[in-house]
């Protein structure tokens, strides 16, 4: 299809495959819609696959890649490459020492602060805390889990501390991080640890999941302990059990990102400079999504947007994209808009 | 021994062996002259296999002393016993098949140059030696491809290739026909004669007469004595290994057979496309099938029990058509076969006695339509066991810790058992011991008295003359030939065998 | 049961070990959580030993899991099939599965291997295309009727308001149904006994008369029906399903239960009791890790450590135990003399 | 050569289509790194095949490949060791892994399965401990001369300057090398021989008098040290090392490519220019799938319905062909009269 020499073709490169990174792709393709590009997104397995994926398309030819590097630090070569043979943006986790020409996306670490805010509201009397997610290699994972970890010990701003888990961490304050458990990215297993950090400490106070899937595992097994009273669940990005839960009052809160605009911007952004216009650059070369608390107040409205960004999810249906698409661009404008101002 | 004789080359002293169960070998001594062939002969499971593995440093005795030359030796490895000038050539079959013909000669021993194998010297001297054996197939060709006869004689050249002092023979001829056999006994003569030592292991009169100048016979892991020459005769020999006298040896009385029981009509030769085979069978009738290693007898039976596809031609069983299918239609139709290479076709070599011996009659006595007869199968193994006289400690024990004999006696306990209206037999009596011949002989004659149909596959040619009431002669892949009882003499069928 | 003296050792102290050092191991609530994953890990486990038992292997297991898992709520929720057609259809798919494998193995005489290792590949991406890599939900009403398989037994009428029930998870009464059909198929029916015989010499088994063709067919088959309907329990017990990774190393963790359990993966060996016991250490053993606080970089250090620890001891004991028959016999056959 | 025509149609079939429909596929970058991932999974492909040819396995190899690619700047960066030492230690590791597998296999006559199943877990467990789960990378400069042989053929000494040696990466040149070695050691040398003997009829082989058990360990031996090597290759060529998830699945890689190749997990049958094409026939699949932008859900379906495809052509290929000799010696033996 991507025979029209005028139409720029650009890819949008995640750093794994997730439901996560599938509403990414929905706002990469609708961005593509909209600002008449083509778009190819790739999923990578891990770290030597996002870098053979990376050299295969740039061996292709594409007119820019937008790439959520998995460790930026040691993939300098890698996006020197890029960014010498076609343009090179980053999105979700940013590689601040290559020559990308802006990242967008949120500041993990932030998030993090935030994830731990929302516990502190959650526990104002404060307790003892467990940290879930799937793995500890991966940089968004490490920053998120300093940011819980930082903004309840009150430790000033510092994304570069890291806590070496398998201690439990308590500076005189009234929170206490038992532990982080990994399960990496299997579902039983995560569901299977959350039990047994609950069988293990009884008056465990908060649960914290870090990567999409743990907060449902966590929740379903507080549900089945019968402890929905004791435990608060906090939790990061919008799976639908777990909006479901703090509708229902069994979640607290989660931190929110927006993947469809990290796709649906980086589409734009690329294109646009394909198209030789620069000036959708910000000067800082930061593009702020900023991550967003979700609470019991405003899940509702939340949802709806989410419903309306992903209302043809192709798990649904794969059957009919075509009907839906005029909506999902009309949409999508609208989000640009609500959130520009 | 006495003071006249020179000092023995071997010589083994009150070897003692013991297994679970059994006692292979209790205080055994023998002693082998320089340039003697020394026949070592006794029934089933007496131990003779079990002490020549001791020799070849495959097994530790647990008493006795082994002197080579002299000097008491601990063979402790093949290596060492190799050292020592030992080599065995095993019961049963030892090759690599993936390999080729001249890789499993000098397996172990390859001759190199610059560190890297010689491969064109190892097919210079494979090629001399199968020459020798009179086996003229190329040393690049893989031993799969082989005949289980023709990988007979690989194992002797390979045995012939470490130009040993003492060559042990342990049952060689057990799968070659009257031709290899008689090329084999010429070779041994003439190793003598080089001034080599051999021990031979055979079940064979005939070869041990022609061959041995002294013979020890072994008796339940006992030294049951030996016999000078002079003194060697038939009944002598079998007097000692059975402690009976069997006399009147091929038991068989022919009856008029009754109608057509196995028919085999115009099925193409697997071995010769051209070809096509018929012949028939009649109830109580024994009918032997007589040819030359290669001849393509195992195919045939193969064919006729529906292991081998067949391009065309058909088989009736009591006149019912039969799809050449696979061995289960076989079966179901009252089939049995008791194939050539039991340790790979015929008994599960890790299963127990009991197991074996029930195999083929499962479903036949299955009850509720799924369910194990255990009650049966504990009957039917006791019945065999006795019937044939298995030598094992009890029907539980694993077949792989039976006698080579042994095991043959379990696989065709597991086909009697199920009760086969025809009965297929490709070399029923290799490596079975003379008593136990007898009793497979008079069992067959029984069988065929009680109306069951026998075709035979056998390269012995006295009991292929002794049992059967007509013979089917093959020659590379055709029949050459059908002769009646009374045509019998082994100049008809050599000529027939040798393509008429 | 005497086989498994080893391995039974090992679960005892792993056991006893947990119970002082790690607090809550011994709550209700862990236990109840413990017994439910062995009951769901052991029934993948006697799905495999099947096929072990044959001489084969099946790679496929996890990512058939991942595929059952997506299709279900692929077809249930996404095109409206209803509950019982979509079971149908699955158990279609674990059939054809199995056959596939089965005739790939005998009638191209295929190594199990390489089959299997090819459509462990196959299923995975046919699991993330046709969802297109989005997570699948078990938590829709429609899967209720379903959930009570991954309840407790109190929840089902016959066992209604008994106490002990709710410490029972149904997957324990559904995990012994299937282990006690499975025991009587492979020690109490002819094809059992055939799949024992052929898994040790094929050929042999041939020439007896067995059709071992059709045998194996049926081995692959119950493997993957086994496994698709483990695939329903671990879906539904952890409601959410990610197409890329889940059920991922699950042929490991079952083939490993099965070989603990006295498999031999030469074929012809195999006990359903032994395989229960298996797959009961390796979740032992997790959720030791988990109550003794060990970091989780070590879980699977000490996973593999352990299983190895159980097979080597069990090697030893019964080499012990060989060794001590032998004398004995030895000396009775000498004073027999 | 002969036998592994089946492959090398496919492989052809696969080059050309992507040629045809795949922009920028022949572009001397895209070939540049084809032949450099080529040459790195076939030397871990020939390590492999080693073991498979005594028929055993290795499933350890992905996670030894990771406790490897940890270890070494773990020690070089974390502990300031010299490279060489390093290495060495590295070498060490390496025997030592091997000797394990060997000893375990032979002597405690324990399946090669379930042990590198175990060991396969306790490296992985131990690289995350060693370095607490955190990424590890090979951008420091005091890596710059290894690094050389992930580079291009130009950058070493003797190349200097010539035109062509700038498309050509150092990693083929290495895995010419090794493959030349292993296949003089294989066919040439009587540890090959032993090795194909004992891995066909062990029980032949031992009373040939081959030292079954010490050919065994070397197999092993060999393959961890290959590993080991590989591991730095790979490492040096992503640069960035996730211990927990760093080499996992290249045990199936490496053993497809040695099945692909005509290894027999049976044992006794290999050759290693087909394990090399095996490994070819994967590496242009999955380039394929990307120049010809297949949708990354699918390429795990087609890279593994590729293979069984190759497979299964190979086995009707060497059925015809044995089919037509059967035929033609039949007629000899019939001419012969
Ligand atoms: N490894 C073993 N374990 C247990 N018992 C054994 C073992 N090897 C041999 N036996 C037993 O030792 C006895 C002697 O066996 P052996 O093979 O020496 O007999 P043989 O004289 O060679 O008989 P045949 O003429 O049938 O070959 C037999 O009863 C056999 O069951
Ligand atoms: N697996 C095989 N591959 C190729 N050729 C074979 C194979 N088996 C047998 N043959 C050929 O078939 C012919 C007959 O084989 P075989 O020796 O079994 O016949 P036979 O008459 O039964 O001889 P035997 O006396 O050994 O039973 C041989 O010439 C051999 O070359
Ligand atoms: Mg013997
Ligand atoms: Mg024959």
């Amino acid at each position: 299809s991507d025979d029209s020499s005028d139409k720029p073709s650009v890819a949008y490169v995640t750093n794994g495959v997730a439901s996560f990174w599938v509403i990414a792709e929905k706002g990469a393709l609708d961005g593509a819609k909209e600002f008449d590009a083509d778009v190819k997104v790739i999923m990578p397995k891990d770290v030597e696959d996002q870098k053979r994926k990376c050299e295969d398309l740039l061996a292709r030819g594409t007119d820019g890649i937008a790439i959520s590097p998995i460790d930026s630090a040691n993939q300098a070569q890698l996006l020197k490459q890029i960014s010498e043979l076609t343009t090179l943006i980053t999105h979700d986790s940013d590689a601040p020492d290559s020559d990308r020409l802006c990242y967008i996306g949120m500041d993990n670490y932030t998030a993090g602060r935030m994830c731990g805010a929302l516990v502190k509201e959650a526990l104002p009397e404060g307790g003892e805390i467990m940290i879930f997610v799937g793995r500890l290699g991966q940089e968004n994972a490490r920053l998120r889990r300093q940011g819980v970890i930082d903004e309840l010990m009150d430790r000033s701003h510092d994304s570069s501390r890291y806590d070496e888990p398998g201690t439990s961490i308590n500076e005189g304050g009234k929170y206490t991080v038992l532990d982080t458990r990994t399960d990496g990215f299997d579902f039983a297993k995560a569901k299977a640890q959350a039990q047994d950090a609950i069988s293990k400490y009884p008056n465990l106070k908060g649960m914290v999941g870090l990567f999409a899937y743990n907060p449902p595992k966590i929740l379903d097994a507080v549900r089945e302990a019968n402890k929905l009273e004791q435990i608060q669940v906090i939790g990061f990005d919008e799976e639908a059990e777990t909006l479901q839960g703090i509708q229902d009052g069994e979640v607290y809160g989660t931190v929110v990102q927006n993947p469809y605009r990290y796709g649906f911007e980086s589409v734009r952004v690329l294109s646009a400079l394909a198209r030789g216009d620069k000036s959708v650059i910000p000067e800082d070369g930061f593009l702020d999504i900023p991550a967003r608390q979700i609470r019991k107040d405003n899940v509702d409205e939340f949802r709806a947007e989410l419903d309306r960004l992903t209302s043809t999810a192709p798990a649904a249906d794969s059957g009919d994209e075509e009907g839906s698409d005029e909506a999902t661009e009309a949409d999508a404008a609208a989000v640009s808009e609500t959130d520009s101002q | 021994m006495s003071e006249s004789e020179p000092a023995p080359l071997l010589s083994v002293d009150r070897v003692t062996k013991r297994f679970p169960g059994v006692t292979a070998l209790k205080d055994v001594c023998l002693s082998l002259q320089p340039g003697e062939v020394l026949a070592l002969i006794g029934e089933n499971g007496a131990g003779k296999s079990t002490l020549m593995k001791i020799l070849a440093g495959v097994q530790l005795p647990d008493e006795g002393t082994i002197r080579v030359a002299g000097n008491s030796v601990t063979l402790d490895s093949v290596h060492t016993s190799q050292s020592q000038g030992i080599a065995l050539i095993h019961q049963e079959l030892n090759l690599s098949g993936n390999l080729d013909v001249g890789a499993n000669i000098f397996l172990g021993r390859e001759p190199r140059r610059f560190g890297l194998i010689d491969k064109d010297t190892i097919r210079k001297k494979s090629r001399a030696l199968l020459k020798r054996l009179g086996l003229n197939v190329d040393p690049d060709t893989l031993v799969d491809h082989l005949p289980i006869g023709q990988q007979q004689l690989v194992e002797i050249a390979r045995a012939l290739s470490v130009d040993a002092r003492v060559l042990i023979m342990d049952e060689p001829t057990s799968s070659l026909s009257q031709h290899e056999t008689e090329r084999l006994m010429q070779v041994v003569k003439e190793l003598r004669c080089d001034g080599v030592s051999v021990i031979y292991i055979s079940h064979r009169l005939r070869e041990v007469m022609e061959l041995a100048d002294r013979v020890t016979v072994f008796r339940d892991g006992e030294n049951a004595g030996e016999l000078t020459r002079e003194e060697m005769t038939h009944d002598s020999m079998v007097q000692l290994m059975v402690g009976r006298d069997v006399s009147q040896f091929y038991s068989r009385q022919p009856h008029p057979p009754g109608d057509v029981a196995l028919e085999v009509s115009a099925i193409t030769s697997p071995l010769d496309p051209g070809q096509r085979l018929s012949f028939q069978v009649r109830q109580g009738e024994i009918v032997g099938v007589s040819g030359l290693v290669g001849a393509g007898r195992s195919e045939m039976l193969e064919v006729v029990f529906g292991v081998r596809p067949t391009l065309q031609g058909h088989v009736k069983v009591g006149g019912r058509q039969l799809r050449l299918r696979s061995p289960v239609d076989a079966v179901e139709a009252g089939l049995a076969l008791v194939p050539e290479d039991r340790k790979k076709q015929g008994v599960i070599l890790e299963l127990a006695v009991r197991t074996n011996i029930g195999l083929a009659g499962l479903r036949r006595h299955r009850r509720l339509g799924a369910f194990l007869n255990e009650a049966q199968e504990k009957a039917d193994s006791a019945a065999m066991v006795k019937k044939l006289r298995i030598k094992t400690p009890g029907d539980l024990q694993t077949v792989q810790f039976l006698s080579g004999g042994n095991q043959q006696k379990v696989v065709l306990g597991k086909w009697l058992a199920m009760e086969p209206t025809v009965l297929l037999l490709d070399e029923p009596t290799r490596g079975i011991d003379i008593g136990a011949k007898h009793e497979i002989y008079t069992l067959m004659d029984q069988l065929a008295a009680a109306g069951m149909a026998i075709l035979f596959v056998s390269s012995e040619m006295e009991e292929i003359i002794g049992m059967s009431d007509r013979v089917i002669v093959m020659h590379e892949g055709r029949i050459t030939g059908e002769l009646p009882r009374e045509q019998l003499t082994e100049q008809s069928v050599m000529q027939l065998a040798t393509g008429g | 049961m005497k086989k498994n003296l080893g391995i039974l050792a090992v679960i005892a102290v792993v056991f006893i070990v947990t119970a002082i050092g790690g607090d809550g191991f011994l709550s209700a609530f862990n236990l109840y959580n413990l017994v439910e994953r062995i009951s769901l890990y052991a029934i993948i486990g006697i799905g495999v030993s099947f096929v072990i038992v044959t001489g084969g292997i099946d790679l496929s297991i996890g990512s058939f899991i991942g595929l059952c898992a997506v299709t279900f709520p692929f077809l249930v929720i996404g095109h409206n099939v209803s509950l019982t057609t979509g079971l149908l259809l699955l158990l279609t798919m674990s059939v054809c599965a199995g056959l596939f494998h089965g005739l790939l193995v005998t009638k191209l005489d295929l190594q199990p291997f390489v089959v299997t290792l090819c459509t462990l590949m196959m299923y995975r991406g046919v699991a993330r295309h046709l969802v297109s890599d989005s997570t699948m939900g078990y938590s829709d009403e429609r899967f209720q009727p379903l959930s009570l398989m991954v309840g407790r037994l109190s929840e089902l009428p016959w066992f209604e308001g008994q106490a002990w029930a709710r410490h029972v998870p149904v997957a324990l009464l559904i995990m012994i149904v299937i282990g006690v059909l499975a025991a009587v198929f492979l020690n109490r029916t002819i094809y059992g006994r055939d799949l024992m015989a052929l898994g040790r010499n094929r050929e042999a088994a041939h020439l007896s008369g067995i059709n071992t063709t059709k045998m194996i067919i049926l081995a692959y088959v119950l493997c993957s029906v086994t496994s698709g309907f483990g695939a329903l329990l671990f879906a539904l017990d952890v409601v959410s399903v990610q197409p890329s990774t889940f059920g991922s190393f699950y042929e490991l963790y079952a083939i490993a239960a099965a070989v603990l359990g006295g498999c031999s993966l030469r074929g012809g060996e195999g006990s359903i009791f032994g395989v229960i016991l298996g797959a009961a250490l390796m979740r032992l053993l997790m959720n030791s890790i988990q109550m003794l606080g060990v970091s989780d970089a070590l879980e699977e250090f000490v996973i593999g450590f352990v299983i190895l620890l159980g097979v080597i001891i069990d090697v030893i004991v019964k080499r012990v135990v060989a060794k001590r028959r032998a004398r004995q016999q030895a000396t009775v056959a000498a004073g027999a003399e």
